[in-house]
C-alpha cells in the first residue's frame, strides 16, 4: 500500500488566486493512497523544500506529488528534494496546476475540478512508479578529430592541451588544408603560411597527439564516450621511420608532368611528392595512379636511389580500430566546380581562374614565387578583373546561400593585386559587399579608396575573347544600369563554398543530420552551434557552413571545450529515462518475439540483438536489447512492440494506464 | 520507321515573314517522318503586345491553344517560333506553378485544366529524332557555321528547362550531325533586338552588328538561327548592321531546318533558299576549320 | 494431387524435410491440417479447391518445429507469410521448404528468392466477395458503420480463433495476455471486442498477407479479416509498401519519409 | 433543469513542444476552455494508439493528439513515426465507426502558445456541439474491469 503525499503550491496568488487550493487538499487526502497533503504558498521556497522533506520521514512517505508550475519549470528541483529527504527523486511528480490550469482558466468550480483531476492524474501515476538509478556509461578520454584544416589543428590542439589524446585523421598526405594554400589573409594581410606553419609544427610534435595523415574513417560505432573508429591507413609506399625527407625520390622520378594539387594545377609534380615544402608530416606519398612502376611493374628509380632504403612498394593499407570518446568533425570544404559557369569561360580560357588558383599565383611559396604572371603566357596582366558571388546567392545555377568569406577575400586579391602591379587595375563586379566582421569594412574601404580597386555593382554576362583578349561584359546598376564591357588580361571567379563531395555520406555514415547543402547540421542554431544531434560528436570549421579563418577557430575552441567538458566526468550519467525489453524467467526469458520491428523505429539505433545462451552456450532466444547509453527516452519503440515487451522508464505503461483510468 | 506524331503550332510568322522557315520545317519533317498536325482552330500566342499589356490574357491565350492540342489528342507541341514556344512554356509553367493562375484561367475558358501537352521548340523536336537524321545525310553540310539561339529559346531556364541558358549547345549538335563544323564564340545569346526590328530598326543594327561581326571575325560562313524574329533582324536588317561595320559582311543567316534540309539533300525550293535578303551563297570550298581561340 | 503425395514420399525417405505441412480430409467435404511424418502417409495429403486455410500459421509452432525442417504446402499466402516471417526473424531459409500450389501447378521453392520470384507473377488482389464488402462498407456513413461493427463485433465471444489462426500473431504474448496493465478486459463485451480488434489491425497493418484465414476461423462468422485488410490496404496505399512482399524487412509502420503526405494534422 | 453539456477532453502531447507550447500559453496568460486535460509524454512517438482507444473507453468525448511540427522533434524522427501511425490509425477508425470529429491532430511548436489555445478550445467546441460521444459510452457502459 502506497503512502503519498501530495505538497499544493498557491504560487502566491499565481494558483491560490484561481485554484481554491484547500479544495484541492481535501480532495488529494481523499484519493487512495494518499496519506499526507497540505497547501502552502511557495513550495519551491526553502522552508517549503523543507516541509516537504520533513513530511517524508514523518510521515514515511513512498511517494510524492507536487502541485504547483510546470514540470519543465521545478522537476529537478522537487526531485532533488525528495531525494534529500530520503526517497528515490523519480518517486516525485508534478502536477502541473500553474501554467496548465490557474493561468489559462478563470476562477471557479471547474478550474478547481481540473486541478484536482490533475492532482489525481499524478497521484496515480507515482503510485506506480518506480525507484530509478541515474545511468552511468564511462567515458573513453581520447578525442578523434576528423580533418587536418584549421578546424582540426585548432580543436587537437586545445583538447591536447587539456591532458587528453587525441587521434587526427587527415585523408591528404598532409595537414593544413585549404589555409595553408593561402598567399596572405584577411584583414590583416599576414601570410598564412606564417601564421599556419608553426601550428602544424606543433600538431606533429605534440605528446597527446597522434597524427594519420593519408588516412580515412572507414566506420564509427558504438556512443557517446564508447565510440569505436575504424581507420584505413592509405600505403604511402614508405617507410615513414626511415624516410628524412631528403627528396631525392621526387628529383629522380621520371614521370614529372601530373598538375600539382597544391598549385592548383599551375605547376607540375613528380609520382612520389611531399605535397609542399611545410608538409607536415615532411614525408614523401607515391600516387599510385600515375607511378610507372604501379602502372605497367617497371621503373623503381625511388626504390634505387633511396638513400635510407625507405621506399616500401609492397607496402599495404593498414586498417586500425580505436577507442574513442568523443569526435570532432572538421572535414571542410570544396569551392564549387566552376563548369558550372560555362558563360564565363573557366576551362575555355586560360586566364579564367578561380580564387584558389589566384591565392596560389600570389602566393609567394607559389609557382610564380608571388610574381602576378598570368596562366595563359606568364605576362603580367595589367587589368584584372573580379566576379564575386560566383554562384553564390544564384538559385538559377549554383546556390541560394551566401558564401559569406567572398567579398572579403576578392577584396584582398583585388589589393594584393594592386600591391603587386603598380599601375594595373583591379575591378570588382558584385552585388553587394557583405563585410561584417571585425576591421572587415575597413579593409574594404582601404581596397578601395587606397589602393584604388574600381567596384562595380552589377552582375557580370558573359565572358569571351576577342582578338586574344578577354572581354567580361556586365552591367552597372549603379549608373543607370548600362551595359559595360571591360576588356581584361585575367578575371578571378569567387567560386561559391559547398559541402565536401563525400559529406553526406560520411555524415549517414554517423548518424549526423545534415542541411539540404550537404553542411552538417548543429543541435541547435543559436544555443547548441558545436554540437550534433548524435550525442559526443561535435563540428569545427567549414563543415557546418562556410565561415572564415577568426570564426572557424573560434568555432574549434568551442568544440575543444565541450569535448574537455564530456571528459571532465569519470563517466557520464544520464536520465534514466529511457527504454528497456523486459526479461522473464525461463523459460520465457523475455516478452520479446525478436521480430526487431523496433529496430527500424529507433531514432538512434539504440536497439540490439541480444541472444540468451544456455550454459553449454547454444542460443535459446534472440530478443531486444536497448543500448542505455544511446536510448534517449523517446518511446517510439514502446508504441510499435505488439508484445508490450519494451517499456519506457518515468512513463511507462502502467503509469500512462493509471493516468488514463482517472479520466 | 515509325511516324513521331507531333502538335504543331505555326503562329502568325510562319506563314508571314518566315515562310522559309516553315517551308524547311515541313520539307525535314517529311523526310524525318515527323507528323505535324497542326492545332485545329489555333489562336494567337499573345506574343510581343499581348503579354506586355495584360497578363491573364498572356497566360489564357496560350493555354487555350494547348488545350484544343489535347482535345485533338496530341501529347506534345512544337511551336517553331521562338516567341510563341515561348509564351506557350511560360503559360504551361504558370499554370503548373501558381494555382491562383489557374483558378482564374479555368474561369475565363470555362474549362478545367489538368494535364496540359508538353511544349517543344524546333531544336528540341530535331533532337528527339536525331538518330535518324545521320543515316539520311546524303550531301555533308561541310560549312563552318555560327549557331545564334538568341534569347528565347533558352530563357528563362526555370520555364524552358531547355538546354544551357547561358552556354546553349544542342542546335550545334544538330549542326555537327549533318557534318557541319560550328565556331566556339559568345554571342550565342546575345540580344538581336527582336521587335524592336519594326520601331526601332537603329537599334537592332547595332545590336545585329556586334552578333555578326564576331561571327565573322571567327570565319563562320554563316549564321544558323531557330527563330523567326532572329532571322529578320540578321537578314532583313542587314542594311542597317552593314552601315555599323566598316568590313561588311554578306553571310548568310540560314535556319536550322534549312541546314538539315540542304544535309538531306532537298532541292533550294522546298526549303525556301530562295526568299532569303542576304542571298544564300558559301565559297567554292569549305575553308579550314577555324582557330578556336 | 499424386505430384504433391510423390514430391512428400519423396522429401520425407531422403529426409530432406522430417514433416510435411498440409492439408488432409476433415470432416464433411472440409479440409484439416495434417503433418506427415511418415512416407507411407503421404497419401493422407489433399490438394484442391477446398484447400484454403493458410498453413504458415504452424510454421511458428515451437511443437511443430521442434520435429526438424518443414516442407508445406503453400498457397500464395502462404509464401508471402514465409517472407514476412522470415523478415520478421521467425524463420530461416533452411527451416522451410514450400511446396507451393499455384493456380493447379506445384512448385518446389527452397529459397526465399525463389518464393518471391514465384511471388511476383501472382497478383495479390483481394477476393471479389471482399473487396465488395469493403467498398460497400466505405460508402456507408460512420453512423452505419458504427452500426454494422457493433452488430458485428457484438458477436465476438473472445474465443481468440483469429488470432491463433493467423501466421502473423505468433507473438508469445500478445497485448491482449498483457495484464500489467489490463490494456484489453479479458471478458467479451462491446468495447472490449472493439478494442481487440482493433488492435489486431494495427498489429497487422503492414504485415497482413491477405490470407483471410482470421475471417474463415471465425466460429460466429464475424468478416474479422476485413480490418486487417483495410489496414493492409491503407499502409500499402499511402506508403506503397505491403506485407510479405520480401524477406528483407521492409515494416512500413517503423519507417517512415520526411514528406509522406497527409491532410488531417493542423 | 439539467446542466449543459461539457465535453470531456483528454489530449496527448510530447514534452518537448506540445507541452512546452501550452506553458507559454500560461505564461502568457492566454485563457481556454478547462475541459482538456493533458497527458504528458516524452514524444508523439510515444502516443500508443491503445492510449486513445483507452480514453474513449473511459468516457472522453474528443481526443487531442499533438506533437513538435515535422523536423523539429526532439528526438529527430519520432514525430515522423507517429505520424505514419496516425495516418493508419485515422483510416481504421473511421472505418469502424469512429467519428473522426471528436479526435484532433495538430503540431503544436513549443512556441505556439496561441496556437494551443485557439486547437484546445476550437476542439472543445466541435465536440460540445456533437454531444457526449453516448455510441461509445454505451458501449463502455456494458461493463469494463
Amino acid at each position: 500500500m502506497s503512502r503519498i503525499g501530495v505538497f499544493i503550491c498557491h504560487c502566491g496568488e499565481n494558483i491560490a488566486g484561481t485554484v481554491d487550493v484547500a479544495a484541492v487538499t481535501q480532495a488529494a487526502l481523499d484519493m487512495t493512497g494518499v496519506v499526507h497533503a497540505v497547501d502552502y504558498k511557495y513550495m519551491c521556497s526553502d522552508p517549503g523544500q523543507t516541509m516537504l522533506k520533513d513530511a517524508i520521514v514523518e510521515k514515511k512517505l513512498d511517494g510524492v506529488v507536487v502541485a504547483a508550475c510546470s514540470p519543465r519549470m521545478h522537476e529537478p528541483t522537487f526531485r532533488r528534494t525528495a531525494e534529500e529527504g530520503g526517497i528515490n527523486p523519480y518517486q516525485c511528480e508534478m502536477a502541473n496546476i500553474r501554467e496548465h490550469c490557474s493561468w489559462v482558466h478563470e476562477k471557479g468550480t471547474p478550474t478547481t475540478a481540473k486541478a484536482i483531476d490533475l492532482v489525481r492524474f499524478q497521484v496515480e501515476k507515482v503510485k506506480r512508479n518506480h525507484p530509478l538509478v541515474p545511468i552511468r556509461v564511462p567515458v573513453t578520454k581520447k578525442a578523434l578529430v576528423l580533418g587536418g584544416g584549421i578546424a582540426g589543428i585548432q580543436a587537437a590542439l586545445d583538447i591536447a592541451n587539456t591532458g587528453s589524446p587525441v587521434l587526427l585523421v587527415e585523408k591528404s598526405p598532409s595537414i593544413g588544408g585549404h589555409m595553408s594554400q593561402l598567399s596572405e589573409t584577411f584583414p590583416t594581410l599576414d601570410c598564412s603560411q606564417c601564421i599556419l606553419t608553426p601550428r602544424m609544427v606543433e600538431v606533429a610534435r605534440h605528446p597527446n597527439i597522434t597524427l594519420y595523415t593519408y588516412s580515412e574513417l572507414e566506420k564509427l560505432d558504438g556512443f557517446i564516450g564508447n565510440f569505436k573508429a575504424t581507420i584505413r591507413r592509405k600505403a604511402r609506399k614508405i617507410d615513414e621511420k626511415l624516410c628524412n625527407g631528403c627528396g631525392v625520390c621526387q628529383q629522380k622520378c621520371p614521370v614529372k608532368k601530373i598538375p600539382d594539387e597544391f598549385n592548383e594545377g599551375l605547376s607540375n609534380r613528380p609520382a612520389i611528392f611531399v605535397p609542399f615544402p611545410q608538409a607536415v608530416p615532411n614525408k614523401p606519398v607515391i600516387d599510385l595512379a600515375n607511378c610507372t612502376y604501379f602502372k605497367n611493374g617497371k621503373c623503381k628509380a625511388c626504390e634505387k636511389l633511396c638513400p635510407t632504403k625507405a621506399i616500401r612498394l609492397d607496402q599495404e593499407d593498414q586498417i586500425e580500430v580505436h577507442d574513442i570518446g568523443a569526435v570532432v568533425l572538421a572535414t571542410g570544404f570544396k569551392t564549387m566546380p566552376v563548369s558550372n559557369f560555362s558563360e564565363y569561360g573557366y576551362g575555355k580560357y586560360k586566364d579564367v581562374i578561380d580564387g584558389m588558383k589566384f591565392e596560389r599565383l600570389a602566393s609567394a611559396s607559389g609557382p610564380t614565387g608571388g610574381a602576378m604572371k598570368r596562366p595563359s603566357d606568364g605576362k603580367t596582366p595589367q587589368h584584372v578583373v573580379f566576379i564575386a558571388c560566383a554562384g553564390s546567392r544564384d538559385r538559377l545555377k549554383g546556390v541560394p546561400y551566401c558564401s559569406k568569406i567572398c567579398c572579403m577575400y576578392t577584396a584582398k586579391h583585388a589589393m594584393l593585386y594592386q600591391h603587386k602591379v603598380h599601375g594595373g587595375q583591379a575591378t570588382v563586379f558584385y552585388m553587394d559587399v557583405r563585410a561584417a566582421g571585425k576591421n572587415y569594412d575597413e579593409f574594404v574601404r582601404r581596397a578601395v579608396e587606397e589602393d584604388g580597386v574600381k567596384y562595380v555593382r552589377g552582375r557580370v554576362s558573359r565572358v569571351y575573347e576577342d582578338d586574344g583578349q578577354l572581354v567580361v561584359k556586365g552591367v552597372d546598376t549603379l549608373l543607370g544600369a548600362e551595359p559595360v564591357e571591360i576588356r581584361a588580361d585575367m578575371v578571378v571567379l569567387a567560386t561559391a563554398v559547398q559541402a565536401q563531395n563525400d559529406a553526406e555520406e560520411l555524415a549517414q555514415r554517423l548518424h549526423v543530420s545534415y542541411d539540404p547543402y550537404k553542411f552538417f547540421a548543429e543541435a541547435h542554431p543559436k544555443l547548441r552551434p558545436v554540437e550534433t544531434n548524435t550525442a559526443g560528436i561535435f563540428l569545427a570549421g567549414t563543415c557546418q557552413a562556410p565561415r572564415d579563418i577568426p570564426e572557424t577557430v573560434a568555432q574549434a575552441s568551442g568544440a575543444a571545450v565541450k569535448v574537455a567538458g564530456l571528459f571532465s566526468q569519470p563517466e557520464l550519467t544520464r536520465e534514466p529515462i529511457i527504454a528497456v525489453v523486459d526479461r522473464q524467467p525461463p523459460p520465457v526469458f523475455s516478452h520479446c518475439v525478436g521480430c526487431f520491428l523496433c529496430k527500424s523505429a529507433c531514432p538512434y539505433q539504440a536497439i540490439e540483438e541480444e541472444s540468451i545462451k544456455n550454459r553449454n552456450g547454444d542460443v535459446l532466444k534472440v530478443v531486444a536489447k536497448v543500448n542505455p547509453g544511446l536510448c534517449q527516452g523517446c518511446g517510439t519503440c514502446v508504441s510499435t512492440c505488439r508484445t508490450k515487451a519494451i517499456d519506457l522508464q518515468g512513463f511507462s505503461n502502467e503509469q500512462v494506464f493509471a493516468e488514463l483510468m482517472c479520466i | 520507321m515509325t511516324d513521331l506524331k507531333v502538335g504543331y503550332y505555326p503562329g502568325c510568322s510562319l506563314q508571314g515573314s518566315s515562310r522559309d522557315f516553315a517551308e524547311s520545317l515541313h520539307a525535314v519533317a517529311k523526310a524525318l517522318s515527323i507528323e505535324l498536325v497542326e492545332i485545329p482552330e489555333w489562336n494567337c500566342c499573345g506574343a510581343s503586345s499581348g503579354h506586355m499589356l495584360d497578363h491573364l490574357l498572356s497566360v489564357a491565350l496560350p493555354v487555350n491553344v494547348l488545350l484544343k492540342a489535347r482535345k485533338a489528342g496530341l501529347p506534345q507541341v512544337m511551336a517553331p517560333c521562338a516567341s510563341c514556344y515561348n509564351r506557350l512554356a511560360t503559360a504551361s509553367h504558370e499554370i503548373a506553378t501558381s494555382p491562383a493562375t489557374k483558378a482564374q484561367v479555368e474561369s475565363v475558358l470555362q474549362t478545367s485544366i489538368d494535364k496540359l501537352p508538353r511544349v517543344l521548340n524546333v531544336i528540341e523536336l530535331l533532337a528527339q529524332v536525331s538518330d535518324r537524321i545521320a543515316p539520311k545525310v546524303t550531301k555533308k553540310f561541310e560549312q563552318t557555321v555560327a549557331c545564334y539561339y538568341g534569347c528565347l529559346l533558352v530563357r528563362p531556364a526555370k520555364v524552358t528547362g531547355f538546354d544551357r541558358t547561358e552556354d546553349p549547345v544542342e542546335m550545334d549538335k544538330l549542326v555537327a550531325a549533318v557534318g557541319g563544323k560550328t565556331i566556339d564564340w559568345s554571342f550565342k545569346t546575345e540580344c538581336c533586338g527582336a521587335s524592336f526590328s519594326i520601331s526601332r530598326s537603329s537599334v537592332v543594327g547595332r545590336l545585329g552588328a556586334k552578333i555578326m561581326q564576331d561571327a565573322v571575325k571567327r570565319q563562320a560562313e554563316a549564321v544558323v538561327v531557330a527563330c523567326p524574329m532572329c532571322h529578320s533582324n540578321l537578314d532583313l536588317r542587314r542594311g542597317e548592321i552593314n552601315q555599323q561595320l566598316e568590313h561588311k559582311t554578306d553571310i548568310p543567316v540560314l535556319f536550322i531546318t534549312q541546314v538539315i534540309g540542304l544535309a538531306l539533300g532537298l532541292p533550294k525550293k522546298q526549303l525556301g533558299l530562295g526568299r532569303h535578303f542576304v542571298p544564300v551563297k558559301f565559297p567554292a570550298k569549305p575553308l579550314a576549320p577555324p582557330t578556336v581561340p | 494431387m499424386e505430384a504433391l503425395q510423390a514430391k512428400a514420399r519423396e522429401l520425407l525417405a531422403a529426409g530432406t524435410v522430417k514433416v510435411v505441412i498440409g492439408y488432409g480430409k476433415g470432416t464433411g467435404d472440409t479440409r484439416r491440417p495434417i503433418f506427415v511424418r511418415a512416407v507411407e502417409r503421404a497419401g493422407d495429403l489433399v490438394v484442391d479447391a477446398a484447400c484454403t486455410q493458410n498453413l504458415a500459421t504452424y510454421l511458428t509452432k515451437a511443437e511443430v518445429r521442434a520435429l526438424g525442417r518443414m516442407a508445406i504446402v503453400a498457397l500464395p499466402s502462404t509464401l508471402r507469410s514465409i517472407l514476412q516471417l522470415a523478415a520478421e526473424k521467425q524463420l530461416r531459409e533452411e527451416n522451410v521448404l514450400a511446396l507451393a500450389v499455384i493456380d493447379g501447378g506445384l512448385r518446389e521453392l527452397a529459397t526465399f528468392d525463389a518464393i518471391e520470384e514465384a511471388l511476383a507473377t501472382v497478383p495479390d488482389a483481394l477476393s471479389d466477395a471482399d473487396q465488395k464488402l469493403i467498398d460497400k462498407l466505405t460508402a456507408m456513413s460512420v453512423t452505419e458503420r458504427r452500426a454494422f461493427w457493433a452488430e458485428e463485433l457484438g458477436r465476438c465471444v473472445k474465443c481468440y480463433a483469429c488470432r491463433s489462426s493467423c501466421p502473423m500473431c505468433y507473438c508469445e504474448r500478445c497485448t491482449m495476455d498483457c495484464n500489467r496493465p489490463q490494456w484489453i478486459p479479458v471478458a467479451s463485451h462491446a468495447i472490449g471486442n472493439l478494442e481487440y480488434h482493433m488492435v489486431r489491425a494495427m498489429h497487422l497493418a503492414g504485415r497482413c498477407v491477405e490470407c483471410g484465414t482470421c475471417g474463415k476461423a471465425c466460429p460466429v462468422g464475424i468478416p474479422v479479416h476485413l480490418l486487417t485488410f483495410f489496414a493492409e490496404q491503407s499502409v500499402r496505399r499511402q506508403f506503397g509498401q505491403k506485407g510479405g512482399a520480401s524477406a528483407k524487412l521492409d515494416y512500413a509502420m517503423s519507417t517512415f519519409k520526411p514528406d509522406d503526405k497527409e491532410t488531417f494534422i493542423r | 433543469m439539467v446542466d449543459p453539456f461539457e465535453p470531456k477532453m483528454t489530449a496527448f502531447v510530447c514534452n518537448w513542444c506540445t507541452y512546452a507550447g501550452a506553458d507559454l500559453t500560461g505564461t502568457s496568460r492566454i485563457k481556454y476552455q478547462s475541459n482538456v486535460r493533458v497527458i504528458r509524454l516524452p514524444c508523439t512517438g510515444r502516443i500508443d494508439f491503445m492510449m486513445v482507444l483507452k480514453a474513449f473507453s473511459r468516457g472522453s468525448d474528443g481526443v487531442i493528439i499533438s506533437g513538435c511540427h515535422p523536423n523539429d522533434c526532439h528526438y529527430t524522427s519520432g514525430n515522423y513515426h507517429a505520424r505514419r501511425r496516425w495516418m493508419v490509425f485515422r483510416d481504421l477508425l473511421d472505418f469502424v465507426g469512429i467519428d473522426l470529429r471528436r479526435v484532433t491532430f495538430s503540431w503544436v511548436s513549443a512556441a505556439e502558445g496561441a496556437k494551443w489555445a485557439e486547437l484546445v478550445n476550437e476542439a472543445t467546441n466541435n465536440v460540445r456541439a456533437l454531444g457526449p460521444y453516448k455510441e461509445i459510452q454505451q458501449l463502455a457502459a456494458v461493463g469494463i474491469d
